[in-house]
């Protein structure tokens, strides 16, 4: 080929064909000059983060601190630089200043509603399947290390992404190679030579795009998350601390315990700027044992609360609470937690109480057609002393024959199901309160599915933290179809299931089920203990890969019939040797 | 007597072996010497199995003869007559059909004065200097636009947003906004946004061509060649030549921008027929990765129109640089001549259009006031408007366009074996030819069944000479074209 | 009665056991370094630990025998600091490191030349700012053991900064090859490129060729003979696209290679036997870790077997070739009769290892 | 197909097409139960991905391929920042982690959960 041509045509010749015999490319693209530095930046005006941060990050005329006024993230991302900074740059830093400073960043510089509404679940702890769909290059290679709720945490102007990437790779130089991937070449010689030439070829991906992974994911992420967003710049001028004080419903859900349901009191805490602090209960529906407790919180850019369970008679301080107060000051959803890697929670609906009737929810989730006197607890706020039977509506073909006994938060029915009722979920009205899709018709049980679908638990007790695993079997109809997995499969909620554990047989000679730990009847399973194990071939830890089995026989089914089975993997590993815990926040 | 005769096929030799493109499916097969025997011996008469074995004893035993012939019958390129192939049913693509480019005329005003411009000259089927439309896209349309997009491309997870004018520079703020809003409303829905422009260079600035780097915006530069011949048309309101103005700026995007690869989109003109000149001064000289040629689209009259003379001569220039293209990439080398590579793809997927494009379907235009029309090229013309962005896609407009287009109801092209590639050609070059968009372009049907020609030998050398080249097609991503 | 049977039957299946002869690896000398900060010294015969080497800069990580088998050049767990130790008298005798105030020098790799006057340091700079960091390009650097300084910066071949690079000295010293599947040669004058030798297509028809010079721990040249490179390579053959595994020999002074093919591709590793007759291989899979061994007159596999391995194991053989040790992490060293793969014994350093393992053979072969 | 030679994708198709029909509709699509490549594992949020062999699972999502026991192979980890996120890292949170255990699998004890900053 004319060496004038591949000289004028710079890299891409080279690079976007790779099927070029190997020609002298163009030496790498140095740090690209910066786009005109885009004049943006959130000025600090708070004394205490001025003072607390300002020796190494210095203001400008417009009081635009370096690095810190570039950026915006949750109060837990803010938690864990701080934090860093103390670790790794030496700073010294009192806790109760470290908190305000906290506040005062996530209040300055935090996200909008709608552009923390789906990070919450890095915050709540909670183990979603999450896949960022915006780039998959910059998901692989952040997903490695760390969730990527902690990514989209973040908004920053381009030269901040680029720097939260340096700090990567000037604090963990490893990463460039096999075990982060942030270069191509980064274990096997750059640009496909040397070492061993397997490794990637460096010649890009064929549409002229030479740049390492680590600068594409950066150019990604400068784009898909700048600093200013209008929604930013909205929320920012609206922001203020919200009126929470007052009774509120609460609603929510354990995982192997089924709904709960209450009421709790928040009245504003006047030690603490944004502070608030609860009081209420909440009974286990299925059970009926109730749990009173007290907590302090802290609101944090407007709408983020974050509290902890407080001098409560049986619970020092051990539940922490995540949760997002909705634009409207009606509704507060979250998740309530504990445990030492937070696996233990309460999905919680905190809905504000005034005067009227409120429904909430009910015990059960489903309701068998023809059957009659089927008991089913109606839990609310205000509810009417005196029901009558055609008060309560659950639609066509469900009739309410008895009133069993009614109290302010608890109506007890008795309630007939015609054989010809519609299948599908119901609404529950009473006193002009609804609760939509609260209970669901259904004719027959189809099967059973076990939640979750691939469980977790990590072996702890000599000198590490126990990691358990709860598991849930949630009964099922086809719907209408007839076949299990489409769209109009009715979920007929939580049953309670004989739990027992199978070998997964990952190898031929697999023997985990007799080390890993045990599944009691409630489906909780509890690891072994850490540590090399002598009387395991190799002296192997307890760790191994396990189905658990839920077998559940439906009431009224003949005996001779073989129970309805469903599965899960649970993989029982290694514990954490670090805990990343964000203990500041919501203090 | 059960007889055989021929299907439909286009016979072509390349790299010293038969081959063999059947129509309507676009399948490409080799033949060895015994099957090429049988289509031989066949020729345009039916004849039967036995026939034809016979025929050919001599040179062949009766095992490899009736192989052959049993292959050819399973592929459809011959047929018993008795047992006539099924007609192909008229199919519509499905309602909805996910749109997959847009493009955006975020101006109609343009710095240049091209005699031959389709949107200025006589030909011109929107008056821009006096009609109703803004002469520049607004923001706010723009964005309504890019939700209209996200919108429409359904479930596909990539989109592509083509900027296009007048000249696309001239509202560059508008262009910098969208590209912006564009990228973050993808990334809330969870898809990607791929950019790109025409561009006549002439407004390339330093921080425009830094923003079209940073944020890998795709360039396409129109421009006709060297000196002389860029200025013959691309001129200035005052008759300037443009050359002087946009060479440098190109050799900066150029040296600046290469995130992405930049393609050159020449006009063919009666007096501009230089093709392999045009092609070095642009690669060479300039730098560009790849070159474009498209014969000017006008009405017959005008004196710079290809006339049936010019036709011959431009497709002995176009075969001269597709060998050129063969030998280089035959040796692994890279060449830049755009229209093989595009054919090629083509080829080598097997495609088989029942239309001449994606416009109307995959691929739709925007006007400066964001109604939606059937591309680009009739951005703002009620006649062939589908609907506005703020309100969508008249399906009903739509439906009725791709019923009165499709290939099946153009007669003149049922008996062509082009047709699977080009399915009666562009519906402006109809428009402006014969003042309508269902008729088919019956005055270059020559070149385009010579071009296809030269195409598939060219195909046929790489398949033997560097099938690793052709390989790469199968991973490229695939466009929303009508595959029947 | 029937107890007393059984425990006289023991006893003498024990003691017929003892009689087998107990297999020797030769006379070698084993290196290792590990915690805490030093590097054990012990007799191959005995396998005993004979002396340790306490070090001064910390946990080794890298551990490179000099070309004259005199010294050892180690760099540390933070891969600053540097110490060339001497053998013969067990003691440190240079230390040095490029780190400076708020800027890191990581030196990655360390390849000295035969004379040990300098060495050539893959380096990459870390810079702590008042409210930032900066990371460096990758840089090789000549480095003057002497005077500690750096003599030059080596600018990268073709132009293009890579981030690891496998280099080797010719045995007089005035060639460095940059290892790869395309070999570069450059004089040691002032370091331009002299030469280039293409292997990955080495023969028409041949196919893609990519050979690896050695995994974890980098290129053990112990038992080849000297200016000869003997290592693992696959190949894709452009008709079949079948990938096939072979060895090849390569002489880089010459640039001369023998190569030839033995069996369709796996992972296995390659470690040639003193002899040079014979190779080892090792492939550990989830599930399944066999031994391997080449028959590298006959040019074959002659015998692949099944044992109880483990993850992230490597391979050495003993300097008379009877002995297989399994190491690799941890702190036992496994041994394996190299005839029949039969385990033998395990010995149990009272430290992890954190380096490669030297064995080092006291007489020349 | 020995005379006619398929050459774009198209007549792969066609080819495939030809030989389904030979077999009858029936055993067209015959999936033989031999390995297919796996599918990507599922791995529960929370589990790290870099695979070499991996912390809380294997490239298979399973524990058959991990180091074991974990405190043999833990100080190579450790050293080598590995798992920066699951394994206290030598360079920069704990650089004297190992102060108080030579041998990691004899007194694995002793090594304390680092809570960094």
């Amino acid at each position: 080929m004319r060496a004038r041509i591949a000289g004028i045509a710079g890299g891409i010749a080279i690079a976007v064909l790779p099927l070029v015999a190997a020609q002298p490319p163009q030496p790498p693209q140095g740090r690209r000059p910066n786009a005109a530095a885009a004049d943006e930046g959130i000025p600090i005006t708070d004394p205490d983060v001025r003072l607390a941060c300002g020796s190494c990050h210095v203001a400008d005329d417009k009081g635009r601190m370096t690095r810190i006024s570039y950026r915006r993230a949750t109060p837990e991302n803010w938690e864990l630089t701080i934090r860093r900074m103390i670790s790794l740059n030496h700073v010294t830093i009192a806790p109760e200043v470290a908190r305000k400073v906290i506040k005062s960043l996530s209040d300055s510089n935090g996200l909008a509603p709608e552009e923390a509404r789906p990070t919450m679940f890095e915050a709540e702890r909670r183990l979603v399947d999450y896949t960022y769909a915006g780039d998959k290059d910059t998901h692989d290679l952040c997903n490695k290390c760390h969730s990527m709720g902690r990514v989209i945490s973040e908004r920053r102007t381009k030269e901040e992404w680029a720097g939260l990437l340096s700090m990567h790779r000037y604090f963990y130089p490893g990463i460039d190679g096999a075990s982060g991937g942030f270069r191509r070449g980064g274990g096997g010689g750059g640009g496909g030579r040397g070492g061993n030439a397997a490794q990637g070829r460096g010649a890009g991906d064929g549409r002229g795009d030479n740049r390492q992974p680590y600068e594409r994911a950066q150019d990604h992420l400068a784009s898909a998350f700048p600093l200013m967003s209008p929604e930013w710049a909205s929320w920012s001028a609206a922001m203020r601390t919200p009126k929470l004080a007052g009774r509120w419903a609460i609603a929510g859900y354990q995982r192997g315990k089924g709904p709960i349901f209450g009421e709790l009191q928040i009245t504003e805490r006047s030690d603490t700027p944004d502070g608030f602090a609860t009081d209420g209960k909440f009974t286990y529906a299925r059970t009926g044992d109730s749990v009173s407790r007290k907590s302090r919180a802290i609101v944090y850019t407007g709408f983020q609360w974050r509290g902890r369970s407080a001098d409560g008679a049986d619970d020092p301080g051990t539940w922490r609470e995540v949760a997002f107060i909705e634009r409207s000051g009606q509704e507060i959803k979250g998740r309530w937690f504990t445990g030492p890697y937070d696996e233990t929670g309460i999905d919680v609906t905190l809905r504000r109480v005034s005067a009227d009737a409120v429904v909430t929810g009910t015990d059960v989730a489903s309701l068998k057609t023809a059957s009659s006197g089927q008991r089913v607890r109606i839990f609310g706020a205000n509810l009417p002393a005196r029901v009558a039977p055609a008060d309560v509506d659950f639609g066509q073909g469900v009739k309410v024959a008895r009133i069993a006994s009614t109290t302010p938060d608890v109506l007890t029915v008795e309630v007939d199901v015609a054989s010809d009722a519609r299948i599908g979920p119901r609404d529950v009205s009473l006193a002009g309160s609804t609760k939509s899709a609260a209970v669901v018709v259904y004719s027959k049980i189809d099967g059973i599915k076990v939640e979750p679908q691939a469980g977790m638990a990590r072996l702890g007790g000599a000198a590490f933290p126990k990691r358990v695993e709860q598991f849930e079997a949630r009964a099922f109809s086809n719907g209408p179809d007839g076949k299990p997995n489409t769209a109009d499969d009715l979920d007929l909620g939580i049953v309670n299931a004989f739990w027992s554990l199978e070998e997964y047989t990952a190898t031929f000679h697999d023997d985990d089920i007799r080390f890993v730990g045990q599944l009691n009847e409630a489906g909780l399973f509890t690891p072994n203990i850490d540590g090399p194990n002598p009387n395991r071939s190799g002296n192997r830890n307890n760790v191994g890969d396990v189905w658990v089995v839920g077998a559940y026989v439906p009431p009224g089914s003949d005996p001779s019939a073989k129970p309805i089975r469903g599965r899960a993997h649970l993989l029982v590993t290694v514990p954490l040797y670090m805990d990343w815990d964000y203990r500041e926040v919501g203090r | 007597m059960i007889t055989l005769s021929r299907r439909e096929f286009h016979l072509f030799q390349a790299a010293g072996r038969d081959f063999l493109y059947l129509v309507p499916s676009a399948a490409i097969f080799a033949l060895d010497q015994p099957s090429a025997a049988v289509l031989n011996v066949l020729g345009n008469a039916s004849r039967s199995d036995d026939d034809i074995v016979a025929a050919l004893a001599g040179r062949f035993d009766e095992a490899a003869a009736r192989a052959a012939i049993r292959e050819l019958v399973e592929v459809r390129a011959i047929g018993y007559q008795q047992r006539p192939d099924p007609v192909l049913p008229k199919m519509l693509p499905m309602a909805a059909f996910p749109l997959n480019t847009m493009v955006l005329n975020v101006t109609n005003q343009c710095n240049l004065a091209c005699t031959y411009c389709y949107e200025y000259g006589e030909d011109k089927i929107v008056d821009t200097e006096h009609g109703k439309q803004s002469k520049f896209m607004s923001e706010a349309t723009a964005r309504e636009s890019v939700e209209f997009l996200l919108k429409e491309s359904g479930p596909s997870r990539i989109a592509h947003l083509t900027f296009f004018g007048g000249e696309t520079l001239l509202n560059f703020p508008v262009l910098q906004a969208t590209i912006a809003y564009a990228r973050q409303r993808a990334a809330e829905v969870g898809k990607t946004i791929d950019f790109s422009l025409t561009t006549n260079a002439t407004l390339l600035k330093p921080e425009i061509i830094e923003f079209l780097a940073e944020n890998q915006v795709g360039v396409t530069i129109s421009i006709d060649g060297p000196q002389e011949l860029q200025n013959r048309f691309r001129v200035f309101h005052n008759g300037a030549g443009s050359y002087e103005v946009v060479a440098p700026k190109i050799k900066e995007l150029l040296k600046r921008h290469r995130s992405r690869p930049i393609g050159a989109r020449v006009t063919l003109t009666s007096d501009t027929l230089d093709i392999t000149r045009i092609y070095r001064h642009l690669t060479e000289e300039m730098g560009f990765w790849e070159v474009g040629f498209a014969p000017v689209t006008t009405s017959p009259q005008q004196q710079y129109a290809i006339g049936e003379h010019g036709f011959d001569k431009m497709l002995g220039q176009f075969r001269a640089l597709a060998h050129e293209f063969l030998e280089n990439v035959a040796a692994n080398k890279h060449h830049g001549f755009s229209n093989v590579k595009d054919t090629l793809e083509e080829i080598h997927k097997g495609v088989s259009k029942a239309y001449p494009c994606g416009a109307g379907l995959g691929l739709l235009g925007v006007s400066t006031d964001g109604d939606v029309a059937l591309c680009h090229r009739f951005a703002g013309s009620d006649a062939h408007k589908f609907g506005t962005v703020r309100d969508g896609i008249d399906r009903e407009t739509q439906r009725a366009f791709l019923e009165d287009h499709h290939v099946a109801d153009k007669t003149d092209c049922q008996k062509c074996w082009a047709r699977p590639l080009c399915s009666g050609g562009c519906y402006h070059e109809a428009h402006v030819r014969y003042g309508t968009t269902t008729r088919p372009n019956l005055h270059y049907c020559e070149w385009i069944r010579g071009w296809t020609d030269t195409c598939l030998q060219i195909y046929g050398e790489l398949s033997e000479r560097n099938p690793d080249f052709l390989a790469r097609f199968d991973r490229e991503e695939v466009k929303a074209e009508a595959v029947l | 009665m029937r107890t007393l049977l059984c425990l006289l039957l023991a006893s003498v299946a024990l003691g017929a056991q003892q009689q087998a002869p107990r297999i020797s690896g030769g006379n070698g000398v084993f290196y290792i370094g590990g915690y805490p900060n030093l590097i054990w010294i012990m007799d191959e015969t005995t396998e005993k630990v004979t002396g340790t080497i306490q070090l001064k800069t910390g946990i080794p990580r890298r551990m490179q025998l000099s070309r004259d088998r005199t010294r050892f050049y180690i760099i540390d767990a933070t891969a600053e600091k540097a110490e060339v130790v001497d053998i013969a008298s067990k003691s440190t005798i240079d230390t040095f490191t490029l780190t400076e105030g708020n800027k890191r020098i990581r030196i990655n790799s360390l390849e000295p030349d035969p004379t040990n006057r300098y060495a050539i340091l893959l380096t990459r700079s870390g810079t702590k700012l008042r409210d930032r960091v900066e990371v460096g390009p990758a840089t090789l650097l000549q480095y003057d053991l002497k005077e500690h300084k750096v003599m030059r910066t080596i600018p990268w071949p073709d132009g293009e900064e890579r981030d690891n690079a496998n280099l080797t000295f010719s045995p007089d010293g005035k060639l460095l090859y940059f290892l790869g599947n395309e070999i570069l040669i450059f004089e040691t004058e002032n370091f331009t490129q002299v030469d280039r030798w293409d292997l990955s297509n080495l023969e028409e028809g041949l196919g893609q060729v990519s050979l690896s010079f050695g995994g974890f721990g980098g290129l053990d040249l112990t038992n080849d003979e000297p200016g000869f490179l003997t290592t693992a390579m696959t190949v894709e053959d452009p008709v079949q696209h079948r990938r096939m595994m072979g060895v090849a020999r390569i002489n880089l002074t010459k640039k001369d290679l023998e190569f030839y093919t033995i069996g369709p591709a796996g992972g296995v590793n390659f470690v040639l036997a003193p002899d040079r007759k014979h190779g080892y291989g090792l492939e550990s899979a989830v599930d399944r870790y066999q031994f391997w061994t080449f028959d590298l007159d006959q040019r074959r596999v002659t015998s692949r077997t099944e044992f109880a391995g483990r993850p992230r194991m490597s391979l050495k053989t003993s300097s008379n070739g009877r002995l297989l040790y399994i190491y690799n992490a941890g702190a036992t060293i496994d041994m394996y009769d190299a005839a029949t793969y039969k385990y033998l014994r395990t010995v149990t350093l009272d430290g992890d290892m954190t380096t490669q393992f030297y064995v080092v053979p006291r007489t020349r072969p | 197909m020995t005379h006619l030679k398929p050459i774009n994708q198209k007549a792969n198709r066609v080819v495939d097409h030809v030989k389904a029909e030979a077999e009858g509709p029936v055993k067209a699509d015959v999936v033989a139960l031999q390995q297919t490549t796996p599918q990507q594992p599922h791995f529960p949020l929370g589990c790290s991905l870099v695979f070499s062999p991996g912390w809380e699972a294997d490239s298979t999502g399973g524990t058959a391929g991990l180091c074991q026991p974990v405190e043999r192979d833990i100080f190579d980890c450790h050293i080598g920042c590995f798992w920066p996120a699951q394994v206290p890292d030598q360079l920069n949170h704990a650089p004297d982690w190992t102060a108080k255990c030579a041998s990691a699998q004899k007194d694995w004890r002793k090594l304390d959960l680092v809570f960094p900053g």
